[in-house]
């Protein structure tokens, strides 16, 4: 029972991606060399990780949730792979896995935190949060990780990323031109492209979508409830530690961080994502425009020479305005808490 | 050796640090100085954390007043929020030494790695190494002290050398530094690839900028020269074909083992002078190269001036064990 | 008699202190429609929590066919083949799905396979959606349906589950005359082929169309069960309410002035215009089917949405309020439909349930006096009989029927020159109906009252006039004396049936 | 009707306070000098600035809101106090004026945002934190504001910090022993003490808490639940950029990389506030526990001499526990999303 006029319609469901397609030209016609493949790859190498990270809460928006964790999650991953592979002297392989793992597991433990000690989820996950950035900096006392530091015990770690490791981060693959697409930006791709197809095409997408609407009904329906929320926070766990693991493939070291603008930047990415298509509720395709949008903004501004401030505040201008723009005009503004 | 008081009787003298920024490689490698000098003397050290809260720093030198310790090392914070704090420490008979915040006060030593001295050590590498004309890029967010003194440099060189000509200027602190300034310099890089020099002084900005260039392919046409050091630097510094020409750095620790040692002095009723500068030294990739340096220790080794600075040491004074 | 689908023995539960099920003794056979009547708060719904998992029993055991039965969660009892429809029609949608989603929900939580099969989902549930006649794209939000689509639509789910035992908790409470008789054809279809059908409501005609068997519930326990043909429904009534049902007896007074008057009124495109007119001391009932136009007439009034044309007077001044609060400020109340989207606040207690809309008579300085407030919920709960442990209760823990209470309650603590009342008895239990309506008549000397129902009983029990409406239109008007009930329903059925030739 | 046992009660109701209680004797014991009252002011004036935050947050989340722009609106505060008295050469009155207004403004478009423009309000207050992020380091080009700065049109800033302004920072009120208790801390107590009014006893609390149960709800009954949201996030905007202000005070400088833990803290703060009294939903009362307890946890560690990290990471241990043994012993989760 749609209301008003096809026009108004129109403008809801495809007003973001023109305002993206007026920033291109945009950018294309003040910067040199903006629209090059090489630029574009450059974008998507740029929000990657980003992007990794905010299709991992996209899953936890879906069931109703919220993910305050998956920054703290990703340096974790980015520590651990650097101390697996530098200080035990592992390989890379077992350093992934072990990473995912621990992103599954920090999933799992939000998950049961919210579900079955009925946390509420942006407690569960801000508490974790804290807890993993502590955590992830008991081992090495603060310092960053790499070959040749000194262990606490006085040792020399003798350890190095590995050649396989790094190639996660450097790795580029030809395609139209050669060594153009960085293995990440494929990772991307076939995340987004994955979590897009789960979501919306599966059974278990649609399950956790009615689990975010309504999970009495749903549960009373006979979806086990508790085991999808799960699911969606392991989901997110697990893909944010993979965006630590190219993190650390990228740094090629273990640099102690705060997680926090890779937070505020996936969340970002996640809830502009509910403007994209009119869709007014987390979707995967919108979360992957998301963070191209961003990344474009961002390519553009550093291209034109604007300084760092302007770049954030141009950030928050558009997304005001996209956001007005979009839920304005479809006048319901969805699932309002994100 | 004979120790003057109240080192005669060192487990009774306490001292603490008061931090203002304690996240990353530097202010780790300053604690271990601080910790290790104040263990060769023997002292009870205590430490306040503000994380980077520069009102919660000034009321921990209250606290620490509030405790009764003897002397306090402030390292870091804001000239306002530390000015009034340090005074009623010093009101309060405490000892005071400052390092790198300036706390406008006489009797208080100031101490510090001269940052003017890091920048210009950095860039007088980069004219011998690349002539005093060439096209730069520079990586800066004002408003952090020790990065617009080094500006100070930059822009008295530039105006010296007007063959140097700067043609974008970026930065961020956004976190994890090196992953996104590493973003910002893979644009500025493709919408300038007529840059050859990079200066990036500090080094996550400069580890940032070396990820941009390899990632663009550049490096053998890109010279980048940094201030600070750590052994992932070295390590980054020293890969084959590395960009990373040149840093110039004070060794942290050796920083902090200053700061603990002139406390001591005043501590002893000696006077180590107002500036206690702890004097940079430059390491080229040549002399990493050269000497087979792999990590922060043996740089040490390697490179005594790197490893100890002959600054506030009295005969009196025991020395760290290396 | 058929062989039991289900018995149930010695079942109790109690929330707390609260023993609401003291021991629950009944059988539930196959291929028999068992109704299930009970005053509010007898622990109706409770007892088919317990049977479709979402509850524990305390004690007793349930046995499906000769195996025990104690389901820990929803989709353990829908494996099982106990099917329930729930009392809340918003436990039974998820609004930001399709229809057709909502209609698969439960084969897509217990099915097999990892993608879905778009083209045949929509299919399958055209196909069921066709069986409870619901008419609508399957490819809608299921947000955008109204209240009687969506319970539409619950029911619909699980009418195509082909269950063992069926439940359905009040499921014509959204429901008009024609959408429930479609459901009745269908339940007796299942009951046929064998299902054992648990059905509970407080609307007579329902029990009347359908019962094969009725038991009565009292207090948690059963008092009462009725099989022999003709069922004798005045036991059964006696049976679940201890005594006897007071009987109304509708004398018309002389109304007073008049406080509301609705000239050439034109609620939307193509409607007719109509007038009416409300006086003090007269209860006028507004019938009609579902979608016909009832709740935007209340809410016209009410200052929500602003009618195509025509004029509103309220004592002889215009009556055009901006909003809510400005209705209310002139004296009009309306007690919405739906009362746990329009109504409820679940975080509040009885006491602040019922004194939300006058915070202000209750505050000094804006400070909120907690004695007035509760003096004031007290004196409601009284004389509304909401059964309760007290007026700290929190609102959720009531059982629906006296939620319902409490919502009539909050708009009946304050005087009103008009009060609305959009499907006041939802929910709510025949006795409990008649005390409402008496205490509705019983205080409407002083204002004019317009109470809004689909079902023509409840409005025969309370008006001194009956209004007809249809198309957006009033089409009829009747004095409640003597009035002739075949009249009434042929014009409601009559533009039923005008407006499915129509479509 | 409440259900289970009594001793079950209790411990959801009186949990968190004795876990705070244990916390302390812990403390005591331990620590010397922690059980003073010298030790007591210090924790509230830690806890200061954060606790007004958090303060104004619980507004929103009382309506079921959000605000993540409370850190950005008190550093840009912050920035604006020293430039008006830096570069403008104004009085303190009119910074303290000017900086109200300026959190209130913010409120209330973030309010105008949410209410009209429909835009969900994480997404809204999101997109406000990046513009202001930005906006405030725009007029410095980035650099903090001290008086001797030299002004982009080369002039030198002549004006300061009045000794006024100072003082809301710094002085200090005879109260048992002479100069003990900061200004902030009795602003802290008397906001604290405001707000828990405001919301628990009058009208406009009351339906403030129904706007945020069922909004459609409250406005069917009267509410005008437009304006009660955007006032929501006009305490909020205001008590955000108090806050600053008083930073502002304590800092003496307009120092552009300060209050970069203000939101996060400030919304642990709050939702630590719904374990407090088995609330389960967002309360002053709690909220001001909430800040107090996270003091008392990094003023205790310490004085122990635990290293940053430590900190966070007991932080987020004591925190989850704290949570699980509130939520999963209450067993309702209260209204889950904040
Ligand atoms: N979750 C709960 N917590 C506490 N008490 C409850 C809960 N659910 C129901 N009750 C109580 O159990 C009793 C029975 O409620 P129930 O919903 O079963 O009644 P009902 O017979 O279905 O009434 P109605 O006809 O009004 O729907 C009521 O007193 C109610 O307050
Ligand atoms: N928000 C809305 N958007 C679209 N259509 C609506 C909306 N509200 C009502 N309608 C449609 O308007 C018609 C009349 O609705 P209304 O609620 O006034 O009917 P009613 O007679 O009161 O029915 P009910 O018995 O359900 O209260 C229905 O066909 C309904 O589908
Ligand atoms: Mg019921
Ligand atoms: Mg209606």
């Amino acid at each position: 029972m749609t209301q008003g006029s096809t026009l108004i319609d129109i403008a809801i469901k495809y007003g973001f991606l023109a305002l993206m397609a007026g920033l291109i030209a945009f950018f294309g016609t003040m910067a040199d060399g903006f629209l090059t493949p090489f630029s574009a790859v450059f974008i998507l190498q740029s929000v990657a990780i980003t992007g990794i990270l905010a299709l991992g809460v996209t899953a936890t928006l879906v069931v109703g949730g919220f993910d305050l964790s998956i920054g703290a999650v990703a340096t974790s991953a980015l520590m651990l792979s650097a101390y697996v592979m530098v200080v035990w002297e592992q390989s890379a392989v077992t350093a992934v896995l072990l990473c995912l793992a621990m992103g599954a597991v920090v999933g799992l433990v939000n998950g049961l935190l919210i579900v079955k000690m009925k946390v509420p989820d942006l407690l569960a996950t801000l508490g974790m949060m804290f807890l993993l950035v502590g955590l992830q900096r008991i081992p090495t006392q603060g310092r960053s990780i790499s070959t040749g530091m000194t262990l606490s015990d006085g040792d020399v770690a003798k350890g190095h990323f590995s050649e396989t490791f790094l190639m996660l981060g450097r790795h580029r693959v030809d395609f139209f031109a050669p060594n153009l697409v960085p293995l990440s930006v494929i990772f991307l791709v076939v995340i987004a492209v994955g979590v897009w197809l789960f979501l919306e095409l599966t059974r278990h997408g649609r399950l956790m979508y009615a689990i975010g609407s309504n999970a009495q009904a749903a549960s009373l329906a006979g979806t086990n409830v508790d085991r999808y929320k799960i699911l969606a926070y392991m989901i997110s766990g697990t893909l944010a530690s993979f965006g630590g693991v190219l993190l650390a493939a990228r740094l090629g070291r273990g640099d102690v961080a705060s997680g926090n603008n890779l937070l505020l930047d996936s969340v970002a990415a996640a809830l502009i994502g509910f403007a994209v298509l009119g869709a007014s509720k987390p979707n995967a395709f919108g979360t992957a425009v998301g963070a191209l949008f961003v990344g474009i903004l961002l390519q553009g501004l550093t291209m034109m020479n604007a300084p760092y401030y302007t770049q954030d505040f141009v950030k928050g201008a558009v997304l005001v305005v996209a956001l007005v723009f979009t839920f304005a005009l479809s006048g319901r503004g969805g699932r309002g808490r994100g | 050796a004979d120790m003057p008081k109240p080192f005669d009787n060192p487990g009774k003298v306490k001292i603490a640090l008061v931090r203002y920024l304690s996240t990353g490689d530097f202010f780790e490698a300053y604690l271990s100085g601080v910790q290790a000098q104040a263990k060769a003397l023997g002292v009870d050290l205590r430490i306040f954390d503000s994380r980077q809260d520069a009102a919660l720093q000034a009321d921990m030198v209250d606290q620490a007043i509030a405790l009764g310790v003897d002397g306090i090392i402030i390292q870091h914070g804001l000239t306002e929020s530390m000015k009034n704090a340090a005074q009623r420490a010093v009101a309060a008979g405490i000892k005071v030494v400052a390092f790198d915040v300036d706390v406008d006060n006489p009797k208080i030593p100031q101490i510090e790695q001269s940052d003017r001295d890091l920048a210009r050590l950095a860039l007088e590498q980069a004219i011998k190494d690349n002539g005093n004309s060439f096209t730069a890029g520079y990586v800066y967010v004002p408003g952090i002290a020790p990065l617009d003194r080094r500006n100070e440099t930059w822009v008295q060189v530039k105006k010296d050398n007007p063959g140097i000509k700067q043609v974008a200027e970026f930065g961020t602190l956004d976190n994890p530094i090196a992953n996104s300034v590493a973003n910002q310099a893979r644009s500025v890089l493709s919408a300038h690839p007529n840059i050859n020099v990079m200066f990036a002084p500090y080094d996550e900005f400069a580890k940032g900028v070396k990820i941009a260039v390899d990632e663009a392919g550049m490096s053998d046409r890109v010279s980048i020269y940094s201030a600070d050091i750590s052994t992932a630097d070295i390590q980054s510094m020293r890969e084959p074909g590395s960009a990373w020409k040149a840093t110039a750095a004070t060794n942290p620790a050796v920083v902090g083992e200053v700061s603990v040692r002139s406390l001591a002095m005043l501590l002893a009723g000696q006077d180590p002078g107002h500036n206690v500068i702890v004097p940079p030294t430059l390491i080229t990739q040549k002399m990493l190269n050269d000497l087979d340096i792999k990590n922060m220790a043996e740089l040490g080794k390697k490179v005594p001036a790197f490893a100890h600075a002959d600054v506030s040491v009295p005969a009196w004074m025991p020395l760290p064990q290396r | 008699m058929e062989k039991a689908a289900i018995r149930l023995s010695g079942l109790h539960k109690a929330f707390g202190r609260n023993k609401v099920l003291r021991g629950i003794d009944l059988e539930i056979p196959a291929g028999q429609v068992t109704v299930l009547m009970g005053a509010n708060g007898a622990g109706k719904s409770t007892l088919v929590k317990v049977l479709c998992g979402v509850h524990s029993a305390d004690e007793g055991t349930v046995m499906l066919g000769d195996r025990p039965f104690a389901p820990a969660s929803p989709s353990e009892a829908l494996r099982a083949g106990v099917v329930t429809v729930h009392q809340n029609i918003n436990d039974g949608v998820v609004p930001d799905l399709d229809v057709a989603s909502n209609l698969l929900l439960d084969t897509l939580a217990d099915g097999a396979g990892f993608f879905l099969r778009r083209r045949r989902m929509r299919d399958e549930a055209r196909q069921i959606a066709l069986r409870v006649g619901l008419k609508i794209d399957v490819g809608h939000q299921v947000a955008d349906l109204t209240l009687a689509d969506r319970q539409l639509v619950a029911i619909a789910r699980a009418m195509a589950r082909d269950p063992q035992l069926l439940i359905l908790d009040e499921p014509t409470s959204s429901l008009s005359a024609l959408e429930a008789e479609r459901l009745f054809a269908l339940i007796e279809r299942l009951r046929d082929r064998g299902v054992a059908v648990l059905y509970i409501s407080h609307r007579m005609s329902d029990i009347r169309r359908l019962a094969d068997r009725i038991v009565s519930m009292r207090d948690g326990r059963i008092s009462g069960l009725f099989e022999e043909k003709p069922l004798d429904y005045s036991g059964s009534v006696r049976a679940m309410l201890g005594h006897e049902i007071t009987e109304v007896d509708i004398a018309v007074p002389t109304p007073g002035r008049t406080v509301v008057e609705v000239s050439d009124l034109v609620l939307r495109q193509g409607a007719r215009p109509f007038s009416l007119t409300a006086r003090e001391n007269e209860v006028i009932a507004v019938t009609g089917l579902v979608g016909s136009g009832k709740s935007e007439l209340a809410s016209v009034l009410f200052g929500l949405e602003r009618p195509l044309s025509g004029a509103v007077t309220l004592d002889g001044k215009p009556h055009r309020p901006a909003s809510a609060r400005a209705a209310i400020e002139a004296g009009v109340f309306l007690c919405p439909k739906d009362r746990l989207v329009n109504a409820v606040v679940a975080d509040f207690d009885i006491t602040r349930n019922i004194s939300l809309p006058f915070t202000r008579r209750h505050s000094r300085m804006s400070f909120v006096s907690r004695r007035s407030e509760r003096g004031a919920a007290r004196r409601m709960i009284d004389t509304l009989g909401v059964v309760c442990q007290g007026p700290g209760d929190g609102i959720l823990t009531l059982s629906g029927g006296n939620q319902q209470k409490v919502m009539v309650a909050r708009w009946m603590a304050e005087a009103s020159r008009l009060l609305i009342l959009d499907e006041p008895f939802q929910g709510v239990d025949i006795q409990a109906r008649r005390d409402i309506g008496h205490k509705i008549r019983e205080t409407a000397g002083s204002r004019a009252t317009i109470v809004f129902v689909a079902e023509l009983d409840e409005a025969l029990e309370i008006a001194d006039r009956i209004f007809v409406m249809s198309e957006h239109s009033i089409v009829g008007e009747h004095r409640n004396e003597n009035i002739d009930v075949s009249a009434i329903m042929a014009e409601v059925v009559d533009a039923a049936a005008t407006r499915a030739e129509g479509n």
